[in-house]
């Protein structure tokens, strides 16, 4: 399936990458409105693809934020693939790309085709039509390019949520919560994708079967890393957390 | 295929979040000396005339103005509360609930179209609005006609990109969400 | 971020939400029609801040107050400064602010709900006219609670377009649009599920 | 925890069920604007809970929603609890309580205990907001009755949403996809309390270790049912025809 071309497809475009996603932080501290959302986290990660899990609210979705610099840091230091967010976020925001949970945010057009030209704004105008159209094939979504985004179903919306922040070539791709709203054969479909994709990848899931197939996996607790490492052992300590 | 009436709650809820997002677009606000702000509100009071046609669109804009006046912050700028009602915005705030209905007659006249949006958002969204806001705000400030509406100049080139804006987006949504418009037997109003 | 209304048990919070916005009422009718000096606009400012601790409130909540007003203050009463003269802003910034601090202790002393039920008993003389009161009042209520959540839509697709580096122009509210749409047919549908509505 | 206590306090309130859902379908037929959502569902429900399960598009949504009637079917016959919904219509719809997949849409009031108050609207005015504290406290919300809702974590505001609808005493729960939203805790607390009801419960959801709890399950396919019975095969053949 579209899957295994999309890994080799992707082969042949991407730039090197730098073997992992490169990120560091020492000593992080978000805090919003007197609130602290996320505290003392330090944390490097090089693994190709790394899942986060933990509870409701416990900082998985800010620390992901972190990573593109939509969220800005209160103290501490912070380095993804070399870059600074605070610093050079426009550059970051260019290389990282971001999957949301919920898809319809993220569709900025009224139409599939519209919205994969958006991401490709910047190629010249017949090369983007004929891209468009080969993502639209690539993705499974063919048949609804031109169809109003809200008649799409659930894992058409995703796939094409993902296809648009592909589409652009980022050199890490940070998901929050991906599959949430998915059936089993959309979430494996999305869950194949994303483990198949040639950049690194960050996976806020709250599917364990899904970040035991990640490289590695970081538990949050209350706002901090409780630990990090091997997914058995990880996955399995946050399970008995739960009991 | 016959899809019985639309039930009430469906109405109900429309209004409601129309008017939740009025309220929200009100965080988008320039305050201005003469005590009237540009404000981002009126944007939402064309979208409401568009999208939810001339019978609800004005309940929307009575809501907003209603819960303005029991004192909740819901005006530009976290203004609220029964003052409001007695400042130079007064006017502006009776333009919206008319204006509104205006939008909805004119855009949704036989079928939908950009141009005939456009015009809706214009005749409505602007001059009704003026029409009963510069008059009241004179009288309250106790500037003659003349110069308050002179004054209100500075408001015309925030309020046609306002209507240019919400022309695209009723557009767009047309496309993106055509369930979110009143369907066909509905399209003309008898108000 | 809407819901005004902090908890407590002093004599403003016992006393009947209609009273209080009666109350409102007068007050700012006879601040729009009695001119006040510099001195009397100085009091009634003490007066209307001073109800704020004697209700019971916390004092947060007075700052709170006076925070929000920063800039009607800065705005107003300089502007006025500028055009006419200090008494004359002194007096008018004044009275717009201690109208609006009396509308922050009726605010933060009165449930919502009691406010609500206040204003559909005002509305209740509508009957005649055909208007039944209850979806008036339920419309009311229901865009408080959807407030916050079309403010966290607006904040996921301002999150969703900085991720994705598109300037967008006035393109960049349809998402909010279709979420919120979206969002109207779903209350929609629990409105008709909890039998409050056909 | 409170969840055993539900148990007995329903028990006590609850009327005498009926002994098990009590829904039968014959050939029903569901189309808008041309596009049939289900075609030929014929089914007879009697367990005390049924899960529905399926691939999302699958009609799931549809079919519980025909369950209070806030979708008309086209054609066929429907009976639930020996009405028909087209013509008891209201009565239906008090009958049945209703939680659906984001408790956003469904919590209409500014704060917990109004929301639970709008509920208990027919009771007169004292006894409801004795009812209301009740409430609450059985649902381990006492302290949030007067926050806004947005305040309240996702696993409580789904715990106030099926507390809004038990509230009235429905005499058939139909919950589409509850726990979706929500944490491996929450998502356990909330299974747990909707398992153990008293009145009989219909359950869409995707998560099929929560489908085995149940007593039977239906699967739904392409908008038709493609079996229905004894749990552990119905969820066997599900995953078999997702590989
Ligand atoms: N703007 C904000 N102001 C104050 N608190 C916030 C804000 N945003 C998030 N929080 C709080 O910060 C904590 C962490 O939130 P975050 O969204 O990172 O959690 P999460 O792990 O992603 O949870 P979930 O699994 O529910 O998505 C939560 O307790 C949340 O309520
Ligand atoms: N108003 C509508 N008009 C046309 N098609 C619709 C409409 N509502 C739903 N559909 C379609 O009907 C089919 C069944 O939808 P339904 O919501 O019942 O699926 P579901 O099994 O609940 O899926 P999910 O797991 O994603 O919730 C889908 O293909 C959907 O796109
Ligand atoms: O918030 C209020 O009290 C009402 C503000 C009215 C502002 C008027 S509406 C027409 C014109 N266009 C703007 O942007 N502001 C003014
Ligand atoms: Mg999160
Ligand atoms: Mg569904």
């Amino acid at each position: 399936m579209h899957v295994s071309r999309t890994r080799s497809e992707r082969a042949s475009r991407a730039e090197a990458t730098t073997g992992g996603a490169a990120i560091a932080l020492d000593r992080v501290r978000v805090a919003v409105d007197g609130a602290v959302l996320l505290r003392d986290v330090s944390l490097e990660l090089s693994a190709p693809r790394t899942a986060v899990i933990g509870a409701n609210g416990s900082g998985k979705s800010t620390f992901a934020r972190l990573l593109n610099g939509l969220r800005p840091i209160t103290s501490g230091r912070i380095r993804v693939q070399g870059l600074d967010p605070r610093r050079d976020c426009a550059e970051l925001r260019r290389r990282v790309g971001f999957v949301f949970t919920n898809p319809e945010a993220q569709i900025l057009m009224p139409t599939p085709a519209e919205d994969l030209a958006l991401s490709l704004r910047d190629l010249p105008r017949h090369v983007r039509a004929e891209q468009v159209r080969t993502l639209l094939e690539l993705y499974g979504l063919a048949e609804q390019g031109d169809v109003p985004v809200s008649a799409l179903s659930g894992g058409q919306r995703q796939l094409l949520a993902i296809a648009a922040v592909l589409a652009t070539g980022p050199a890490l791709v940070v998901a929050d919560e991906p599959t949430t709203l998915l059936d089993l054969r959309n979430s494996r479909r999305i869950g194949d994708l994303l483990l198949s994709l040639e950049s690194p990848l960050v996976l806020v899931t709250h599917d364990l079967e899904l970040a035991a197939r990640c490289d590695e996996v970081v538990l949050f607790e209350n706002g901090t890393v409780r630990s990090a490492g091997d997914p058995a052992s990880v996955i399995d300590e946050y399970r008995r957390s739960c009991a | 295929m016959s899809e019985p009436t639309r039930p009430l709650g469906a109405d109900l809820a429309r209004v409601a979040v129309f008017a939740a997002l009025i309220v929200v677009l009100g965080t988008v606000t320039i305050p201005l000396p003469s005590g009237v702000p540009v404000t981002a509100q009126t944007l939402g009071v064309m979208l409401a005339g568009l999208v939810l046609g001339a019978r609800r669109a004005p309940l929307s804009v009575l809501v907003v103005l209603a819960l303005a006046a029991v004192g909740l912050p819901v005006l530009a700028g976290g203004r609220g509360g029964l003052g409001a009602f007695m400042g130079p915005t007064a006017g502006y705030m009776a333009g919206w609930i008319v204006g509104s209905v205006v939008v909805g007659v004119i855009a949704h006249h036989r079928t939908f179209t950009w141009w005939r949006a456009a015009l809706g958002a214009f005749a409505g969204g602007i001059v009704v609005v003026y029409l009963f806001g510069i008059p009241v705000q004179a009288f309250v400030t106790g500037v003659p006609l003349g110069p308050t509406a002179l004054s209100s100049v500075v408001f015309l080139p925030g309020d046609l990109l306002k209507a240019a804006a919400a022309t695209t987006l009723a557009v767009a949504l047309r496309r993106a969400y055509p369930r979110a418009f009143p369907g066909r037997a509905r399209e003309s109003y008898a108000i | 971020m809407i819901s005004l209304y902090r908890p407590g048990t002093g004599v403003l919070h016992r006393m009947p939400a209609g009273v209080k916005l009666a109350a409102l009422a007068t007050c700012a009718l006879a601040l729009s029609l009695v001119p006040l000096g510099v001195a009397g606009t100085a009091a009634t400012l003490i007066a209307a801040s001073a109800l704020h601790p004697l209700s019971g409130l916390p004092l947060a909540t007075l700052l709170e107050a006076w925070w929000r007003l920063r800039w009607l203050v800065v705005v107003l009463g300089g502007a006025l400064w500028l055009f006419t003269s200090p008494a004359q802003a002194m007096t008018s910034t004044g009275r717009v602010v201690t109208l609006l601090l009396l509308a922050s202790v009726v605010t933060a002393t009165t449930r919502t709900g009691a406010i609500l039920d206040v204003l559909t008993r005002a509305l209740a003389p509508l009957r005649r006219l055909g208007v039944d009161p209850g979806p008036v009042a339920l419309t009311v209520s229901l865009t408080i609670a959807m407030v916050p959540v079309v403010a966290g839509f607006a904040d996921q697709v301002r999150d969703a377009q900085r991720a994705r580096g598109a300037r967008l122009g006035p393109r960049a509210a349809l998402p909010l649009l279709v979420l919120t749409m979206r969002h109207a047919d779903d209350v929609g549908d629990a409105i008709v599920a909890r039998g409050i509505a056909r």
